[in-house]
């Protein structure tokens, strides 16, 4: 797959369809790749990689980089076009200047996964036949893949690009995911039991605001929690009621404009499950307004922009679930 | 050498927090490890390290300075410093170790942080010697043996026993605190896990990782050097690396209306971050190129250049595997090094 | 709100209200001396949809025990749809702190209009009668604002 | 805790406020109970604040042999300011320092002869330095002071360059403003052309001190009539919080501007990164 | 620094009597900023506001707060007064401590500590308040009427007759609309044409009134007062400036087997044509689907014969673009389509008819010059069964939900109309409900019950089979009798439901205007805005807005006029200024405000910024137009950035509310 990525890449290269590639750039060991612009054939040779660990959605990129001169050639899975469609939809990219090659999907691993199992010192990971052969300086390890696919990955929603110019390989369909599981056992829980929860979830944070500058729907010029005109502004939660209402309206602001991509889970240094409150959002639209898919296509009425007439009232709330 | 056997850690602890607050490593639910206020029943994590380094004992994230009344054209400052508690950090590695030395001289030359100092001055120190390091671990590229950590006690363990070591004449008295429950005992079992350590340190894939081409003097050539472009174009701008790193140590000033007056605090900034610089009338660093360039090269070419050749890094590679986008100060040694 | 110690709780009840409808509807109940508790304190907007979540988020933050939002009927919006979006964000955000196990009976949307003053007392008496149920917001307060 | 620590700051009171400019504002500020909150030399800034609104640093602009009050020359260019700027007299503000370097009034400027060269508001810091040198006008050769403004409106403390600078034996004022402008029958044009035109002599020791643009175009200026970089003095102005050094934002490569600044020289910021 | 000024009004009693006022003054007194705080028995008397007056010149006030009364009631006097006195009005706030104070609190000590609070508000609200001050725009002395029905007409000559210009844009090749081919009108039974062709005459004949007629609007810019909107001028392939209408054209045309749209296609007209004799403008018109000339260059029967040489076969559609002050839409109705209505028989027999065609049927200009004969064999009907609300009133996919309101009173004319003319016919009416609510529509209803004994039986019609001896089975039931009926009719007619004409949708997108889901147009307010759309500027005529029938819908054409010549006679429009602005800084172009403004007053620009670092960058923004945004607000919530604010209020001033409430 990684061969005829470059391939085709030097080929778009060469004939001037594109200037540009963005994709992913290998690191010092097996794990820690780094998205990366790539300009030429040579760079492309030496350091395009991509392989379990190519998790990263690089559809935010092109925010910055469709606005330059000339077209940019990305490497879109599946669940990253929905986030190019969101930005698109949103005018935030210039369709027109980016070159979508889809390439398929998860599951991509996540080394925090194999870290957990008390891993260390990995020098390299190979995939034989779903079980992972992990070398150590402590000597080999093996361990199921499936035990090391990322949060993002084991519930995929969809294996189908929903925007392409090109697809290498064979596109796939819109999944029956399980992933509001997690969200549905908490909607369960009594409110106490989902407070302290959050409580113990939400402490661990320290604002390092990777999931907000990761998430392609936190595109904002200037975001208000930077913003010192804007009453929100705030740099390190001085108070627990900081750290929930910065996750609260980081969900509410990407409400209905979330495509469920998972990056704010994946960077989280913490391992916030911060996906869960974006979700929360979805399934609730799902279940109250009909079923949306953020990113599906360019066009349609988001729906906090939208409304029927015969709505559910906000009393509905109160009408759910456990106490 | 004092040691203690690794069953009885617990009562070593419970005689410490007795004293004073007591903080060790633990594991969370999600398994990652971070320092908790010991509580009997806690096991001290075997985990290489927490998420969060130990800066926060001494530089916690948010702190609040001082506090104003207002009332119309008056304004009244009040001092809320309050005295610290003793307490002691047990566990705390190598390369955080060295951090604290790091901040001192920050916090700790003229005119003296005096929040800083309160924590510092009750704070103790135990450190604990590295068995099983990691991939990411690159402390020796910084003078830093991770099998003779620094601290006010040092403490090793060889599977059997922990070992004990003051450093201080604080980490002499901590010593003297719980010298009850320490007996004396030879190191050959320990010597033999140091060397095994040693040359496992030998083998790590960063070994080879140098600084001898870092520092002051060559600042101009790595301010101008053209990798920057490359190196920060995917970096998001995030405050992850500054937020995990035990030496990064800027911070912010700002004021919160409570409901009887204005609290002045000061929060953990990061240079990563775009209104780092911003003034009423414009930002001398714009782009995120000229704000990933301040981190890295205060870390290895301002620092040095202003202490005496000391880097701003400890080599606990926290960056290296916290960072969103796995970019790092060890790809940045190694794409700007200039012989 | 000063808590007296021997008095009973007396949650702040921050009531945001429409110009056209609910604003009216609370004039009317004044109009006819139709009592609520003065827990309530309210704010004017143009449109219930003018209310940002944020404002919620603060009025919580700086010591709000309840808050409510007051808009026209659907259908009666002066700006036609407004209240159709505030049914949706409301809806959304309330369901959002419910699901941070923040108490349900804190927020509420009400739909009065400007002829509805008996409503509006009414629902006043019943929301603060709630909210004193619940004690004081403790799951959604900042430390730093309560008061002494 | 006993010790005092540089930020908690000292409050102070506003006891005058003229309007200099339609956009600068001098604050007269003094302790509570009278006289200075601190001692400072020329060149040395202050962190002032309006709790609540923020803080910044401002050049003390009086001369440190004024023993009742400091004052402070601002322009309105933000939050902070546009409320300073709304003040009255009494209003109370906070205020921490001094911070920074000074310029070498006692050493390297002693003896020498002098060029301030300034533009805007850029005369504040230098303020401090005149009436220090005026005060002590036996410890330095000839005093030249080249001043420029967009309008004559704009001329900071004019009131003081005229009545008193101009009427002192020794010192040369050389005014401009960007336009001519009816009322004005002095020079006209910008500073760094007018330095040329006025050729100073080689041998005096400069500090300057405006707009980034006007430095350079003068310094370039300078450098054509044959003065060195070790010869020229300026004052800089950065984002700063903690005012010690410490916080980590104003540094130009290793040098912290609220530490080891603002004032440098030349060839000292010529090693520095091109960062400013 | 800012000076603000509180002024406590006792009320008489009302205030002062609950709220110890003086307390509120006093305290709200120590408020920050605040340097006078007075209290006055009444504020809003004369003497009151100039005690408001005085303070503000006196003390060189920023900012004023009034203690009193609901700001509904007295906001406006005391803005006025601090215009007054110099200060911009914007600068006023109220705190309301009567109506939501003192005469709902009955405990002095809670009342008062509740008046300061939201004195105290009102305060920290003031702080922030910005001076405003309201735009204006001019105003376009033009104003364009869409649709030419009696509607149209009627609003056109309204508009006309006040002096100003106004233009007409009809689909169809002559004015006239639906009511060209009603044959008599309830409840008078007067001649349609013969009250509505005078008008039609008037209006071609009113110089200020400019027909374009078989023409469509096909773009709306602008705002209020100032809308550019451009017109395709469809090509007619007849010169209009140089055809007299003489007909000759139409008669020796040889292509005569087309439908005539205007008779329901009962009968057939020419490929050239006229529409009716009374058309307006009077010009013949080639259908390019039955031209022989246009479709394969064989003929040209009338270029030869028209002796003004007006044919031209080779015009194309023309487009010109005006400029309007005001927007009165009139696109009308039409019976819905009867396919989904099988078990009527409508698509199977042509003795089941509308009601329209109906008309048609009985009209002296119709296809049988008025004698009413069974289209299928042309002979005299002697059953006719007329079936109520069909597709009105229904609840499935087929039909409308709602009545369609016309609908009792034609049946009730035409069951009359028939009965007097041809005794010997028996009428049955199946109806749901008899709704008979309007000046003389009762009586007239009972006159056909009581005087013509029209059968009227409570039931609907359950089928209806063509029989091989040419009747219709009509197989019913009688919900008061209870029973099942079955007749064999002559003829049957169904009041199909009406519904909004289909080029409304796209108009109504253009215009920015809203539609309810059965896609007739959203009037401002249901009660007291019934004739103005949402959209400042454009207003609301006939049935596009809901079904109404004829008198109704000229009061409503009459109503529209008022409001757009009110509009007209203004030089320039005064804009609200509490009104959103986007801070394009911020501003992501995102377009989710754009979304839910229901005004359409957002636009998006692509504008250059100077990046701090000297190079530029286009990005796109959005755009308020202060004319048309009425300040609601939902767009400072749906913008993600904040970038989105209100004038007056602002993302601060209310979070300052809410802190002074909270403090």
């Amino acid at each position: 797959m990684q061969e005829t990525m470059i391939n085709r890449a030097k080929q778009l290269l060469a004939d001037g369809t594109v200037t540009r590639v963005i994709g992913w750039k290998r690191g010092e060991f097996a794990y820690d790749i780094t998205p990366a612009v790539f300009e030429s054939a040579e760079e492309l040779e030496s350091d395009f990689v991509f392989d379990d660990f190519t998790s990263a959605n690089v559809s935010k990129y092109l925010v910055k980089e469709s606005a330059k001169e000339g077209k940019v050639l990305v490497f879109l899975k599946p669940c990253d076009t929905y986030s190019l469609n969101q930005l698109t939809k949103e005018h935030r990219v210039n369709r027109d200047n980016i070159y979508v090659i889809g390439i398929p999907g998860g599951p991509k691993l996540d080394i925090e996964k194999i870290k957990a199992k008390g891993i260390s010192g990995i020098l390299s990971v190979r995939n034989e036949d779903y079980t992972l052969k992990i070398e150590t300086i402590y000597g080999e390890e093996t361990m199921p893949f499936s035990e090391a696919i990322l949060d993002k990955c084991a519930s995929c929603k969809s294996k189908k690009h929903v925007t392409y110019d090109e697809l290498i390989g064979e596109d796939g369909d819109v999944l029956d995911s399980n992933r509001f599981d997690m969200v549905e056992k908490l909607e369960n829980m009594t409110a106490q039991e989902r407070y302290d929860f959050w409580r113990e979830q939400l402490s661990k944070c320290i604002r390092c605001n990777a999931c907000r500058n990761v998430c392609p729907a936190c595109t904002c010029e200037k975001c208000v929690f930077d913003n010192p005109n804007s009453g929100v502004e705030n740099k390190a939660a001085s108070d627990s009621f900081e750290e929930n209402m910065f996750h609260i309206i980081r969900a509410f602001h990407v409400a209905g404009r979330c495509t469920d991509c998972g990056e704010c889970s994946r960077v989280c240094p913490q391992n916030i499950p911060l996906h869960l409150l974006n979700r929360k959002f979805i399934k609730d639209i799902n279940e109250l307004y009909g079923a949306y898919q953020a990113g599906e296509d360019t066009t349609s009425k988001a729906p906090l922009t939208n409304y029927t007439f015969d709505d559910c009232e906000a009393s509905i709330v109160h009408e759910r679930g456990v106490e | 050498m004092l040691r203690i056997s690794i069953d009885k850690i617990d009562s070593l602890f419970a005689a410490i927090s007795e004293k004073q607050a007591l903080y060790i490593p633990a594991d969370r639910a999600d398994g990652a490890a971070e320092y908790k206020k010991y509580e009997a029943g806690m096991k001290l994590s075997e985990k290489l390290n927490t998420v969060r380094s130990a800066k926060d004992f001494f530089f916690p994230q948010t702190e609040n300075l001082v506090e104003f009344k207002m009332e119309g054209k008056k304004i009244e400052v009040k001092d809320i410093r309050q005295e610290s508690e003793d307490f002691v950090i047990f566990g705390v590695r190598a390369c955080d170790a060295r951090s604290f030395t790091i901040l001192d001289k920050v916090y700790l030359v003229e005119p003296v942080d005096s929040y800083y100092k309160n924590r510092r001055d009750h704070g103790t120190v135990v450190t604990m010697a590295c068995t099983r390091p990691s991939e990411t671990c690159f402390c020796q590229a910084f003078g830093i043996d991770p099998t003779a950590p620094e601290g006010d006690c040092a403490v090793w363990s060889d599977g059997s026993y922990y070992y004990f070591k003051a450093n201080t004449e604080k980490g002499q008295a901590f010593v003297d605190s719980v010298s009850s429950l320490l007996e004396d005992g030879d190191t050959a079992e320990l010597d033999k896990t140091v060397a095994k350590t040693k040359e496992i340190m030998g083998r790590l894939p960063l070994a080879k990782l140098s600084t001898e081409n870092f520092g002051g003097d060559k600042l101009n050539e790595y301010f101008n050097s053209d990798k920057w472009g490359e190196l920060s174009e995917s970096c998001l701008g995030c405050g992850t690396c500054t937020f995990v790193c035990p030496t990064c140590q800027c911070y912010d000033i700002k004021d919160f209306k409570t409901s009887d007056g204005i609290r002045r605090f000061r929060c953990w900034d990061s240079c990563m971050y775009s209104d780092f610089t911003k003034m009423a009338h414009g930002n001398p660093r714009l782009t995120q190129l000229e704000r990933f360039r301040q981190r890295f090269m205060h870390k290895l070419v301002y620092f040095p250049a202003n202490n005496n050749g000391e880097f701003g890094c400890v080599g606990c590679g926290r960056c290296l595997s916290k960072c969103p986008i796995s970019m790092n100060i060890v790809k940045v040694m190694k794409a700007l090094e200039v012989k | 709100m000063q808590v007296n110690e021997n008095k009973e709780f007396e949650p702040l009840i921050v009531a945001f209200c429409c110009n056209w409808c609910s604003y009216a509807g609370a004039d009317l109940s004044g109009t006819n001396r139709l009592n609520y508790p003065t827990n309530v304190k309210i704010i004017r907007v143009p449109c219930s949809c003018r209310v940002n979540p944020m404002f919620i988020l603060r009025a919580f933050q700086r010591g709000a025990d309840g808050v409510i939002l007051c808009g026209c009927h659907p259908g009666d919006c002066h700006y036609t749809s407004g209240n159709y979006f505030t049914r949706r964000r409301m809806t959304l955000l309330f369901s959002m702190l419910d699901f941070l196990g923040i108490e349900r009976d804190r927020t509420r949307v009400e739909w009065v209009s400007a002829a509805e003053g008996a409503k509006f007392a009414a629902t006043m008496n019943e929301f603060t009668e709630a909210v004193k149920k619940l004690g004081p917001n403790r799951r959604l307060e900042d430390l730093r604002c309560r008061k002494q | 805790m006993n010790s005092n620590d540089t930020l908690i700051p000292y409050v102070g009171v506003v006891t005058d406020i003229r309007i200099d400019t339609p956009d600068v504002k001098t604050f007269r500020v003094e302790a509570p109970e009278g006289g200075k909150v601190f001692e400072h030399m020329p060149g040395q800034c202050a962190m002032l604040s309006i709790p609540g609104v923020g803080e910044a640093m401002f050049s003390i602009t009086s001369s440190p042999t004024n023993k009742e009050f400091m004052e402070f020359s601002i322009k309105k260019c933000g939050c902070l300011t546009e409320w300073l700027h709304a003040m009255e007299v009494g209003q109370m503000i906070t205020i921490r320092g001094p911070y920074g370097n000074a310029f070498p009034v006692e050493t390297e400027l002693k003896g020498k002869d002098l060029l301030f060269i300034a533009g805007g508001i850029g005369l504040a810091p230098l303020r401090s330095v005149i009436n220090y040198v005026r005060d002590n006008r036996a410890n330095y050769g000839d005093v030249q002071i080249v001043y420029g403004s967009r309008s004559k409106d704009d001329l900071v403390d004019y009131k003081e360059i005229i009545d008193e600078w101009m009427t002192d034996e020794g010192i040369e004022v050389n005014l401009t403003i960007d336009n001519a402008q009816e009322g004005w029958d002095g020079h006209v044009g910008f500073v760094p052309n007018y330095v040329k035109e006025l050729d100073p002599s080689i041998n005096k020791t400069v500090l300057i001190c405006g707009p980034p643009i006007m430095i350079k175009f003068t310094l370039a200026g300078l450098k054509e009539l044959g003065f060195k970089e070790t010869q020229v003095y300026t004052t800089m102005e950065l984002r700063m919080k903690c005012g010690v050094g410490k916080c980590g934002r104003c540094n130009i490569g290793n040098k912290y501007v609220c530490k080891d600044g603002p004032v440098f020289r030349f060839d000292q910021l010529d090693e520095l990164p091109d960062e400013y | 620094m800012q000076r603000i000024g509180v002024f406590v009004c006792h009320c008489g009693t009302n205030i002062a009597a609950t709220v110890d006022v003086k307390a509120v003054a006093e305290a709200l007194g120590h408020e920050p900023g605040v340097v006078v705080s007075q209290d006055y028995q009444y504020m809003c008397s004369e003497s009151g506001q100039n005690l408001v007056k005085n303070a503000i010149k006196e003390h060189n006030l920023t900012g004023v707060v009034i203690c009193s009364c609901s700001p509904r009631m007295h906001e406006n006097t005391f803005r006025k007064a601090a215009a007054a006195a110099g200060l911009n009005p914007y600068l006023v706030e109220i705190a309301n401590i009567r109506e939501q104070c003192s005469w709902i609190h009955k405990d002095i000590a809670t009342a008062t500590e509740k008046a300061v609070i939201l004195g105290r508000a009102a305060v920290a609200k003031v702080h922030l308040n910005a001076p405003l001050i309201a735009g204006e725009s001019p105003v376009a002395k033009r104003a364009l009427v869409i649709g030419g029905g009696i509607a149209g007409i009627q609003t056109a000559l309204d508009i006309a007759e006040a002096g100003f210009d106004v233009d007409i844009v009809e689909k169809n090749p002559t004015i006239g609309g639906k009511m060209a081919q009603i044959d008599k009108t309830f409840p008078t039974l007067d001649c349609a044409a013969c009250i509505l062709t005078p008008k039609m005459v008037e209006a071609s004949q009113n110089e200020k009134i400019h027909i374009h007629s078989f023409s469509e609007v096909t773009d709306v810019k602008g705002f209020v007062g100032n809308f550019t909107v451009t017109i395709k001028k469809k090509a007619r392939f007849v010169d209009e400036t140089k055809c007299t209408g003489c007909g000759l054209c139409t008669e020796k045309c040889p292509m005569k087997k087309v439908p005539n749209e205007f008779n329901m296609g009962l009968d057939n007209r020419t490929a050239i044509y006229i529409p009716f004799a009374q058309a307006v403008p009077k010009v013949a018109t080639i259908d390019p689907n039955y031209c022989m000339m246009l479709k394969n260059g064989k003929c040209g029967v009338c270029s030869k014969v028209c002796s003004v040489g007006a044919i031209d076969y080779k015009q194309e559609d023309r487009f010109i673009e005006e400029k309007y002050g005001a927007i009165v839409v009139a696109t009308g109705f039409n019976p819905i389509k009867l396919d989904k209505y099988d078990e009527f028989a409508y698509n199977q027999s042509p003795d089941v008819v509308t009601s329209l065609e109906l008309e048609r049927l009985m009209n002296a200009a119709g296809p049988n010059g008025g004698t009413l004969l069974r289209p299928s064999d042309k002979t005299h009907p002697h059953k006719i069964v007329f079936v109520q609300c069909v597709g009105s009133r229904c609840d499935d996919s087929k039909g409308k939900p709602y009545c369609s309101k016309i609908c009792c009173m034609y049946t009730a004319k035409h069951a009359m109309l028939i009965r007097e003319k041809y005794p010997d016919t028996e009428v049955y009416v199946f109806y749901i409900d008899v709704r008979t609510p309007g000046k003389n529509f009762d009586e007239f209803y009972r006159r056909a019950v009581e005087q013509y004994n029209v059968h009227y039986i409570k039931g609907m019609v359950g089928k209806v089979t063509p029989q091989s001896n040419g009747k219709l089975h009509v197989q019913a039931s009688d919900l008061l009798a209870n029973e099942q009926l079955h007749i064999d009719a002559d003829m049957v007619v169904l009041a199909a439901a009406i519904e909004p004409d289909k080029t409304a949708r796209p108009l109504a997108t253009m215009l920015t205007t809203q539609m309810d889901t059965n896609d007739f147009f959203t009037e401002a307010h249901p009660k007291l805005r019934p004739v103005e759309s949402a959209t400042a500027g454009i207003f609301l005529s006939g049935a596009c807005q809901g079904p109404k029938d004829i008198p109704e819908t000229v009061a409503q054409a009459s109503a529209a006029a008022a409001k757009a010549i009110g509009l007209l006679c203004k030089n320039s429009i005064t804009c609200n200024p509490c009104v959103a602005h986007s801070d394009e800084l911020m501003c992501n172009g995102c377009s989710s405000c754009e979304k839910v403004c229901p005004y359409g007053a957002i636009t998006y620009i692509d504008k250059e910024f100077r990046m701090p670092d000297r190079t530029t960058k286009v990005r796109r923004v959005a755009s308020v137009n202060p004319a048309v945004c009425q300040g609601c607000g939902a767009c400072t919530v749906a913008c993600p950035s904040g970038a989105m604010d209100l004038n007056g209020f602002s993302n601060s001033q209310i979070m300052a509310e809410v802190d002074a409430i909270c403090k």
